[in-house]
Order: C-alpha cells, then structure tokens, then sequence
C-alpha cells in the first residue's frame, strides 16, 4: 500500500510554474530521497506534501487519505527542516512538547513520549537547555526528535544536514539511516548532496524544473541514468560525455566519433541503437582504466596526463583525449605527472548512450 | 568600548630606528581622533545647545532674563518657574498648570499605545506569515496613508467618529492613533516577523499550531526588540501628539501638549519665558526619560527590526 | 478515493482575514474611503459644514490663483528637498563618526537622539526662541563684538523656511542617524576585511559598498522622512505661525486654515485633493514596487 | 458686592422657578486667556456659579483662529459643549442654519432682549428667520489708537490727537530709539489695523460700501488708494516690531517701547491690568483721532442643542444671565468692551471707555467687519495684509488690486 501518493499535482505561482503535473508514489516504510539542484521544486513538492504549500491542482494521499486541503497538523507527517527552526525561547523539552500539547495530549503520555524520542536520539541530558546553547549537531538531533515525538507515519526532511559541517554531516547520515531502519517508518528526504540520497534512499526521485526525471533505486539511477540530466548531475566528478555516431546494430555496432571507434559488443542497450544515430557516450570516471596491460586494445585510447588528484584511497586523474578532458579514477599509489602519455581503456558494459536529440538513454 | 585604541604609546614614536614590535603604537591625538571627536563634539554642542536653553531659562527669574542673553547661566536659581508650571499657571480661569494635563496624558497615552500595538504587530504577522489574496494590496494602501497629512483626515474623521458615536471620548481618541500609527508600525512588525525565519513558522503549523497559537507562542517571544522600539514610538508619538488631542477631546480631558500650549499662548501681562520653558520641559520629560533610558534597546530593537526589510 | 473538495477561498486562512480586519478598515474607510469623500467635496462650495453645491473647479482655479498657495508649494519643495538631502546625510555622517569605535559612543549617541523625544511644538518653540535676534544666537555674537552680525532667520522672509529647516533637522537626525548605525552595523564585518585587505580608503568603502547595502536601512528612512516632510505643520505653527508674513506657509496649514479657520471647506477639500494626488503619484508606484508584489521563495 | 450677589439671586430666581439644589454642569469654551480676558471672563463664572449651577471652563489660548476649529469640530463631531463662544456676525452662521443650536427666543422674550439691545443690529446678528440662536455680550470697537505717553515724552514729542501728527512725530520716536508702531504678526491684526485706517481716512460710507456692499469699483478707487498709501506708511513704521501676540505689542506701548497701537479696545485691560490710567500713562484716539466711531464688533455666545434636558434649561439661564443688567457692568468694566445694554450705567469707567460710551449714544457706529463678511473673505484678506505687512516688496498699488479682486469675488 502506498504511505503517501501524489497525483497529478502542479502548482504555479503566477505565470511561473514550479511543479508541472508531478506523480510520485511512495510505498510504505520507504526512504524517498527527493534530489536535484536549488530551484528544482523538490523543496516546494515537499511543503505540498506537508501542507506547508497549496497546490494549484492535484492531489495528495497520505495512508490513502485525500488530505490535498488539509491543514499540516492533520496529515500525520512530522517534518525536519534546514535551519532546523527550533523555538528559541522554548528549551529543548518545550519544542519537543509544543506539538503535543496543541493536540491536547495528556501530561504523562507527553513525558512519555519525550523520554522515548530523547532515548532514541541520546538527548536526554540535553532536554532542559535552550537551543542556543546548543551545537549545530545538537540542534539537529532535537529537530528529528521533534518530528519523532509527533509518532507519525511520515517523516518530511528538507535539506536537514546542509547547515552542518562535512564531519557531523556524514555521523547525522549514519544516524537517520539508523533511524530509518529502527522506526520503518516512511521518510521524505529532500537534498542536493548526491551522496545523501545515494547513501540513505530506498528510491531517488531526480528532479529538475518541478518534473521528476527518474525515480528509482540508487544504483539503478547511478549505473543506469535514464537522461543526460540525471546522468551529469549524479556521481562526482561527473561522468565523461563524449559526442558521436552509431555505427552498424546490434552486438556489432560501434561508436564513432572523428578520432575514436569503440565497439559496443559490452553494452546492454534498453531500446535499439539506429545506425547513423548522433548520440552522446557516458562513461564514469571509474570505469576507465589508465595503462592496463590486460586491456582490449579496441576499447584503448592514447591520452595525455594534464592533473592529478590524489584523494587518499584514490586518486583522480585528469587526461585529455584531442583535446577533451575527462577523468579517471585510479587506485592510489601510482604516480602520474603532467605531459605523460598516457593510454587509456573504456568499459561500456556499466557505460550509457544518450540520444543527442531526446537526451534520453538508449 | 574600543580597548586600547587610545592607549598611549611613550616613545613610540621617538625611536623610529627599532624594530616594529609590541603593541602597535597609537596615537592619542591622530588627526584622525581629533577630526572625529572635534566633530562629535561640535555636532553634540549644536544638540545640547536648545536643552540648555531650555533648561536655563526655566531656572532664571523673570528680571535676570529681561537683561540677561538666554545662553547666559542662571545667576540666581529659581525652582518657581517649574512650581508655576505645574500647578499654577493659568488658562482661562483654570489655575492648575499641567498637573491635569499630566494624568490626561497617561489616560490617553497608555491605551492608545497598547491597543496600536496590539494591531498593528498582529497586522505585521498575518502579512508576513499569513498572506492571503488582497492583502498586499490593503498592506500598500496602508503606506501610502502614511505619506497623506493627517490635515487632510480630520474632517471626514470628526464625521465617522461621530457616526460611531465615539467622537468626544477617550476611545475615540484611542481609536484615531491607532489608525495613524498602523502603517509604521505595521511596516516595522511586518519586515520584522518576515526577517524571522519561515521555517520556524512551518514547524509551528506542523505541531499543530494555529493562526493565534503561532503569534502568541512563537513570535510574541521573539519579537521583544521591535515591541520595545514600537512602544517607544508610540509613547513619544502619542504623548507628543497635540493636533488629535486638541481636536477630539475635551477641555476636561485634554492631553499635557495642549495644556502646554494653552500655557505658552496665554499671555497674561508679560511673557514668562521661565515658566514657559519649565512647562516645555516639564512636557516632554516623559519621552525624554524613555528614550535616556531605554536608548540602549531602541537602538538594538531598530537593528534587528527596521534593518530587515 | 475521491477528491477532497476545495474549500471555499473566502474560508481559507480566516483568522488571519479576521486578524487583519482593523487593517482593511483603516485602509478602506479612513485611507481610501476618507480620501474619496474629500475629493468628491472638492468639487462643492461647502463653507462650514459640507454640501452638495457643485462648482465644478472653482475651487482648484481659485487655488492655483493663489499667492499663499503658491508659496506654501514652493516652502514645502524647498523643506522636503533639503531634509531629505540632509537628513540622510548628516544621519549618516554622524553615523558613520559613531562608528569609529570611539569612547562614550552611548553618551553622543543618546544627545543626536534625545531631540528626537521631544514634539515638534516643543521643537519649534525652542528655536523660536534660540533664533530670536532680541536674545538669542544674533545677540550674543553681537554682544561678543561683531556688531553687524545678522543672523535672523525667523523674520526674513527670503529664508524663514531655513530657519524651520535648522529645527526640523534638529528634530528628526537624530531617529535617521540611529537607523543608519543599525545598518552599517549590520553589515557583514568580513565586507571590512576585504575591503582592507584590497586597499580600499575608508571613505570609499562607505560610498561604494556599505551604501549600496544599505539598501532596506535607506528605504525606511525615505518612508520615515518623507512622511513627515508633507506633514509638517506643527513645526510651523509653533516656530513661525507661518511668518513673517505669509513666507513660511507651508501646504499642511493651508488645507487647516481653510477647513476650519476661514470656514471654507470646498477650498481646504481642493488644497487637499492636490496634495493627496502628488502623494499618490510619487509614492504609490514605488510603494506597489516595494510592497505590493508578492515575493515567492 | 452684596449688592451684586442679590441681583444675581434675583437673576436666578427669575430664571429658575424649580430649585438649584442640583448643579448643572456647563462646559463653556472660549479663547479668552489674556490678563484682562480672564478676569472678565471670571465674572461670567461667578455669576453663574452663584445660581447653584458649575461652569466648566473650557478656555482655549491662542486667538480665535486657534479655538474656533475646535469649537466647530466638537458641534459638527456631535459632542458639543453648552456654550461656546463666538464673535458677532457670520461665524457661526451655517451651525444655526444646520439647526445644531439651540433657539433662545423664549429667554430673547422675557428679557425684552429686543428693547435692550443697544446697537439692535447686534441682535440682527443673532437673528435667523425670526428667532435668536445667540446671546451678545460686549461690543469691542476696532476703531482705536493706543499711545504711550512714556515714549513720546523720551522722544521729546507731545502727544499726538491724530494719526497725521502720529505720523508726523515717527521719526521722533524712531531717534530715540521706539519703534513708532507696534504690530503684532497675527494676521488678523493687520487686516483689523487696515479696516480702522479705512474708516478713519476715507469715512465710514466708503468702508460700508467696500466690505458690506462689497464695491469692488471703489475698493479698486482713490479713495481706497489713499488708504493703502497709509497703510504703507504704518507698515514702515512697524517694520521693527517682531512680536506675535496683539497683546505683546500692547505690552510694548504699555512700557514706552513703542509710540502706539492700533488695536481693538480689548487692549484697555492690557493697560489697566497693567495698571496704567488713561489720560494719563495712556492715551486712546477712537477713530484715529479723524472719525469718531464705534465698530460694533464684539462676542456672542452660541448654546448648542443639548439632549439633556437639565442642561438645557441651565442653558437658558445661562443666557438670560449674561445679558442681566449686573453682569453686563462686571463684565465689561473688566473687559474694557462697552456693554450691549443701552440701559446701563457704567460710572466706574475710565476715561477711554467714557468716550466710547459717548460715541455709542451718538449713534456714530458702524459693522466690524466679521458681521459683514464671510470668513472665507476675511481670511483672504488677512493673508493679503499679513503678506503686505511683512513684505516691502509688494507696492501699495499691487496690495489694492488684489484687495479689489478678493472684495468682488465675496460673498
């Protein structure tokens, strides 16, 4: 059954339209992480969804409840914000109770509740403190307990760790993916940092100008990006884009560009490739190989070294192929200095092809 | 407090072949310093120049100021001006000073400012928080009545107060400051509760709180800086208001400003410059103790509310 | 599942409709409602108490024709031009003195500021009397031995209006300078930084990149003078009376004079219809601008 | 005294049949705050305090221009006050025309108002198709020129009898240091001293035709032109006098400051408040010293409709009060204004109210000005002088075109 559905929803704020006829299903217990840059309208999809925002048409289920005009307090969710909007006059045991006590609930069942969230999220020493006594870490912690207290079966977070340093950010990470697994509870996530959503999602939704470009699980989307758009836009440093031709079907064809023929024996096309077809070729950086001895000779390339970046477990090099650039992720531990000649070995089984019209994967 | 600016360094300056080191030197009477203290201080003295006339006249018999300048310091110290002011000095065949005045004014002052604030923050919320179809329209008009002279409203005002059956009574009165300190206040509260967050105020409705809920829980407490500067200029505006006071009260319930003027033109013989003075003094001090004591917090209430906009 | 029914719009929001009916009162009644009422008895011979007597534009020929008219237009350009200019500068001015990091910082500041407590019929009695040439700053310069020594604003009619000027700035600078030092203040000090490290005087910083953040802080000081300029009346009265002569008239006192002195009410509506129409043209293209927008996140 | 208070009991007592165990109070506003306004205003008060009745005092300073928007807001606002006053002639006029004040023929009746009422045209005033809205209370004469014998004694000149030797003894006075004129910069003020120089030099026909007729072909004529030329003269000769009020100015001939005034005989209380005596530390020219007259300006107190009935019928004695014989006398001799009953007899007068008197039994009297025109004209008319006054730039000749143009368009 779906914990929250969302149907056909657009919302425009004069002639701007921000979300464009938007479906998205989430299934129970589910991590939907919601990606894309600022300005994708992931933040809006999210405050529909909390009731934060109207929409202009559409609409929204939550537990297969129609709650499209429902007031935020109504919907059952619990929700997480950026700047993490605690109330600062209240101590860390005000904000956790200020939602209950609106709903009226008994005193008992709101310590009760208190103590379970602060137990979970290890803030109890915490509770009588005021927010501005706290650390951004801290602060967050009470944020999620604040939803956490809500018990509801779906949890909203916007952009919870961008606030936070890189440190905290990947302890938080692990936290809410501890949360998650603890309380199966169904969980919203918008963010732009790529590594969130693949390390936390069940499911990505790739958004861009209010459409959801793909919507599926985090290999599938990294390995398998379904556009170009979702294909640059995830895996760092970006995928290499080079653009060409097909040439010959089937397990014989290859691509071509002016001073490159690579066959496509290796790759798993989802639809047929047309020969003559102008398409663009994506590789990521770690599936290409610099100076393999038990390379393919027809997948090689001649390239020059122009920087490297040695990132302690890795390191990247950047090569230039007639004049392009693109990187390659290489182990650590072989140095490379600029103006080495260098060669070079794609593998197109985990590579992609992109119509250079449609820009969508073939 | 800037530490150490100021602090003289002996013999900075007259070893020039040493080495820099230590604290860097500075000098007490840089051409900067006295270029900015000369000027603070000219500026200051243009200030403090009326107060003083003020002040000084107020404490001078009516023979010393016949001969004397009005700068000159009194030569013999009166307190009878102020006494006259107060409680003496005549309108009409009233014989009472401001004393009445006085309590008038705290009559009329203290709803007005509490009620005018009370609008106008809830005002500045909703259009912050609570933006609904129109009201930036209404929000608009609201401004540009700031620009029009309250002149122009007296009339048409005397009218509706009357078919309200208000005009005469101190609610009336109340009734008009609130209206024409809205678009201010409104202004100020509006860019102040727009400055807080909106994420805080999507929590709120989250937890479930409503419309009431949110302003009297979340934003009231956070909103203390812009209530001490809206209260401040109220009470001043308010207390220094003369044109509504006279126009829409009566004899028996004028404010302390028309009690002042009434004292300042009732030439009764001679004009007596000293009670004159002692009664302006004696008027504005209420504002003027506001503001020496509360300074601190309107300057810090303005930075974090009118900033902001 | 079915849809749920869109609630009806009037509903939606509705404490804050309710919240914000004194606000809808006050702009539809008094500010719109009132400002039509004068206007459309403009157009009337009303003399003490309002009627429907049209006369067409008599009144606003006989407004145009006349010489107080004329010259109450011409001091309020002359006010509102220079206390504007002023007040924004030597606000900033002394703001920017302020910030120097200098001693007893609250002490000058709460002298700028304490004129600011204090009425305009205060105000304009204070320089009545300092500007008195029979006692006051002519007086004791002359008494100092410059004998010829003329300083009596508030009796030549060619610069009365700087006389009310000298009060008015002294009155109002003082609320301007402290915005003024809430927004340099509120600058982002790494702006000082940069600027120091490039080399950049400090005079140059203020003029090229403190100013031009202050954007908000400048816009609340116009709407907070520029309010004032047209309502100046107080001042006036309590200074000059309009003196010497007619030279210090300004328009505030024309409509009163003629609503409720000279009991005509027609010409005082005309005077007040032509002061509301230059206020909605300056002001209410800017404020729909400023405020009238909706700003979407 | 106890003379005085018996009348007063009989005034009451007449006005009053029911008992005046319970005090009304009556809210009475007028701009009466000088000296000598005060004390006269005082004698109102006790009057009526005596009846078992309160008066509420609800002076407001500053001149009529100040209080009578006040006056006209609190009426119009429908929060009116029981009496308020209000000079003879048109001020008041649209407040009865709208019916918001109260008929006071039934008192104007019993108190043979009718007879009294010396000049009647005082009464005409008050009189809107046949009944009385108003109670008047005193004449004030414009028609006067104030001197210090201080100052024309230090200049070394005797005092003059009329305004040509005033003018020809200036220079005098201005030698020894006096401004000849004192001119207080009220508007009204110099418009009032302009409609007396009118009188005075072209003769109260042609001031009659000029502001009752409203003849704007003789307003724009000679006659008139010799006028301003006078006016031009007074304006030199005030050019030093800085004061505001009308009663600085007369404070500056009362210490020999200044050589004279030209003001209305309200000043006398200036004078005697002061402690001067005419004839002797002051002189008072009626007319100028040219035509001896009496402008019958003065004030009226208007009683707006009340609902309660108490307070109306405390209006009503209140009304009967003031015009009552006694009262009249108290009044007046404070005031220094002549009283509107021909009846009385005001042996404690001094010797300018005396001469006064004589000229009003004469019958020499002409309009004030307020009676004759509407506010809307006068108050152009007083821009125009105060303009004139302080501006020596404007010619005589240009002062009278205008003069001419705001007479022809008056109402």
């Amino acid at each position: 059954m779906e914990s929250v559905s969302i149907k056909d929803v657009s919302l425009s704020f004069g002639p701007i339209e921000v979300l464009k006829t938007l479906n998205l299903d989430v299934r129970d217990g589910e991590f939907i992480v919601l990606l894309g840059p600022s300005g994708c309208g992931k933040s809006t999809l999210l405050n529909c969804i909390a009731g934060l925002l109207d929409v202009s048409d559409g609409q929204i289920f939550i537990k297969g409840k129609n709650v499209t005009w429902e007031e935020p307090k109504d919907r059952g969710i619990g929700m997480v914000f950026q700047s993490y909007a605690l109330y600062p006059q209240m101590t860390v045991e005000g904000n956790l109770s200020f939602g209950l006590k609106n709903q009226g609930m008994a005193r008992a069942d709101i310590a009760r509740r208190i103590a379970r969230a602060a137990e979970i999220l290890q803030i109890e020493p915490l509770l009588k403190r005021k927010p501005g006594q706290l650390s951004g870490g801290q602060r967050q912690r009470v944020a999620i307990g604040r939803a956490l207290v809500r018990d509801v079966d779906v949890f909203l977070f916007d952009e919870p760790l961008s606030n936070l340093d890189a440190k905290l950010r990947s302890e938080l990470r692990v936290e809410i993916k501890r949360l998650h697994q603890q309380l199966e509870n169904t969980m919203i996530y918008v963010t732009h940092d790529q590594i969130e959503a693949l390390t936390l999602a069940d499911r990505i939704a790739v958004m861009k100008s209010g459409v959801i470009q793909q919507l599926d699980d985090p290999l599938t989307i990294y390995n398998k990006p379904a556009n170009l758009f979702v294909a640059g836009f995830i895996g760092s440093p970006s995928m290499n884009f080079f653009n060409g031709r097909v040439d010959g079907t089937g397990t014989s064809a290859w691509f071509e560009t002016a001073t490159m023929r690579l066959p496509l024996t290796n790759y798993r096309p989802d639809g047929t490739l047309v020969p003559g077809r102008d398409v663009i070729l994506g590789v990521r950086p770690e599936q290409i190989r610099i100076n393999d001895p038990d390379a393919d000779a027809g997948l090689t390339v001649d390239a020059v070294v122009d920087v490297e970046e040695p990132m302690g477990a890795d390191s990247l090099v950047w090569v230039k192929v007639d004049g392009q650039a693109l990187s390659v992720r290489t182990e650590a531990g072989t140095r490379f200095n600029p103006g080495d000649p260098v060669k070079i070995t794609f593998n197109l089984a985990l590579a992609s092809i992109f119509d250079a019209q449609l820009e969508t994967r073939i | 407090m800037a530490d150490g600016t100021l602090s003289p360094a002996p013999g900075a300056a007259a070893e020039p072949l040493r080495e820099p080191r230590g604290p860097k030197p500075r000098k007490r009477f840089s051409r900067r310093n006295i270029f900015i203290y000369g000027t603070l201080i000219f500026v200051s003295a243009y200030y403090l120049l009326p107060l003083y006339v003020m002040v000084a006249t107020s404490l001078k018999g009516m023979p010393e100021i016949r001969i004397g300048n009005i700068f000159a310091p009194p030569l013999e110290i009166t307190f009878q001006p102020w006494v006259k002011a107060w409680s003496e000095a005549c309108t009409g065949l009233n014989c009472d000073g401001l004393s009445r005045g006085f309590w008038n004014s705290v009559r009329i002052t203290v709803p007005s400012v509490l009620i005018s604030i009370v609008v106008a923050s809830i005002n500045g919320y909703a259009l912050a928080n609570w933006r609904f179809k129109g009201a930036d329209i209404f929000f608009t008009i609201l401004i540009v009545g700031a620009f029009i002279p309250y002149q122009v409203m007296i009339y048409p005002i005397v009218i509706v107060l009357r078919e309200i059956g208000l005009y005469g009574s101190v609610w009336g009165l109340v009734i008009v400051h609130t209206i024409f300190g809205m678009p201010i206040l409104t202004l100020l509260f509006r860019n102040y509760f727009t400055s807080i967050p909106e994420e805080l105020f999507r929590a709120a409705r989250v937890d479930g709180a409503g419309f009431w809920g949110i302003y009297f829980k979340i934003m009231l407490p956070m909103a203390l800086p812009i209530f001490v500067v809206a209260i401040i200029l109220q009470v001043t505006g308010i207390w220094n208001d003369f044109l509504f006071g006279v126009i829409y009260t009566k004899p028996d319930t004028y404010p302390m400003t028309v009690q002042l003027n009434n004292i300042v033109n009732s030439v009764q013989g001679v004009k007596e410059y000293n009670v004159n003075m002692a009664a302006t003094i004696l008027t504005g001090l209420v504002p003027l103790v506001i503001y020496f004591v509360s300074g601190k917090l309107f300057v810090r209430g303005i930075a974090e509310g009118a900033v902001k906009g | 599942m079915s849809a749920s029914v869109r609630p009806v719009q009037l509903f939606r929001n509705l404490n804050a409709k309710i919240a914000a009916i004194p606000m809808i009162l006050t702009a539809l009644v008094i500010f719109v409602g009132c400002s039509f009422w004068t206007i459309f008895y403009s157009f009337t011979n009303s003399k003490l108490l309002p009627k429907l007597k049209f006369v067409g534009i008599d009144q606003y020929e006989r407004l145009w024709a006349s010489n107080r008219w004329l010259i109450s237009i011409e001091n309020l350009a002359i006010y509102g031009f220079c206390t504007l200019v002023f007040s924004l500068l030597i606000g900033f001015l002394l703001a920017a003195l302020l910030d120097q990091k200098i001693r007893f910082e609250n002490t000058f500041r709460s002298i700028l500021l304490y004129p600011f407590a204090l009425s305009f019929i205060v105000t304009g009695l204070v320089w009545q009397w300092v500007l008195n040439p029979q006692f006051g700053i002519q007086k004791i310069v002359r008494d100092l031995g410059f004998e010829s020594f003329t300083f009596d604003p508030l009796y030549n009619p060619d610069i009365v209006i700087y006389g009310v000027l000298i009060a008015g700035l002294w009155q109002g600078t003082g609320l301007i300078m402290c915005l003024m030092l809430a927004g340099i203040r509120g600058i982002d000090q790494e702006i000082w930084k940069a600027a120091r490290i490039d080399g950049i005087k400090t005079w140059k910083t203020y003029v090229f990149i403190v100013i031009p953040m202050m954007r908000p802080i400048f816009i609340t000081s116009l709407v907070i003078i520029a309010s004032q300029i047209v309502r100046v009346y107080d001042l006036v009265v309590a200074q000059t009376g309009g003196g010497p002569g007619i030279a210090s008239e300004v328009p505030a006192k024309y409509v009163y004079d003629f609503l409720f002195l000279n009991q005509n009410l027609g010409q005082g509506f005309a005077a007040s219809t032509m002061m509301l129409v230059t206020v909605a043209i300056v002001i209410v293209p800017w404020a729909y601008l400023e405020f009238g927008r909706r700003k979407h996140g | 005294m106890r003379m005085r208070s018996s009348v007063v009991a009989m005034v009451a007592c007449l006005a009053l049949p029911i008992s005046a165990a319970q005090a009304v109070e009556l809210e009475v506003t007028h701009w009466w705050t000088s000296g000598g306004e005060a004390a006269a205003v005082a004698e109102f008060a006790k009057a009526f305090d005596a009846t078992g009745n309160k008066w509420v005092d609800g002076a407001i300073a500053g001149s009529g221009g100040v209080a009578r928007p006040i006056m006209i807001s609190r009426i119009t606002g429908g929060d009116p006050m029981a009496a308020t006053q209000f000079n003879h002639g048109r001020q008041a006029e649209e407040l009865v025309e709208a019916g918001l004040m109260r008929d006071l023929t039934a008192e104007a009746k019993a108190g043979n108002w009718a007879k009294l009422v010396n000049p009647s045209s005082l009464l005409d005033s008050c009189t809107l198709d046949g009944k009385i809205y108003c109670v008047p209370v005193n004449i004030h004469s414009w028609q006067w020129l104030w001197l210090s014998h201080k100052a024309f004694a230090e200049a070394g000149v005797p005092v003059p009898t009329n305004w040509d030797e005033f003018v020809a003894a200036a220079p005098a006075l201005e030698k020894a240091g006096k401004i000849p004129l004192a001119m207080g910069q009220q508007s009204w003020q110099t418009s009032g001293a302009f409609a007396v120089l009118m009188v005075a030099l072209a003769g109260p026909d042609v001031f009659q035709k000029v502001y009752k007729d409203k003849d704007a072909k003789l307003a724009a004529g000679p006659e008139i032109a010799k006028v301003f030329a006078a006016a031009d003269n007074a304006r030199k000769m005030a050019s030093q006098s800085k004061v505001q009020d009308w009663n600085q100015a007369t404070n500056m001939v009362i210490t020999g400051q200044a050589g004279g005034q030209i003001m209305g005989d309200w000043a006398q209380g200036e004078f005697q408040v002061a402690g001067q005596v005419a004839g002797k530390d002051y002189s008072c020219l009626p007319g100028l010293g040219a035509n001896e007259v009496i402008s019958t300006g003065g004030d009226a107190f208007y009683f707006p409709k009340l609902d309660d009935p108490e307070k109306t019928k405390a209006q009503g004695q209140l009304a009967s009060l003031m015009m009552s014989k006694e009262v009249q006398v108290n009044f007046n001799l404070k005031k220094g204004s002549l009283p509107v009953r021909g009846d009385v007899d005001l042996n404690a007068a001094n010797d300018c109210m005396k001469k006064g008197l004589a000229i009003l039994a004469k019958g020499n009297i002409i309009s004030d000005p307020n009676q004759l025109m509407t506010p809307d004209s006068l108050g152009q008319i007083n821009d125009l002088f105060v303009e004139f006054f302080n501006d020596p730039s404007i010619t005589p000749q240009d002062a009278q075109k205008r003069f001419a143009g705001i007479v022809s368009k008056a109402e």
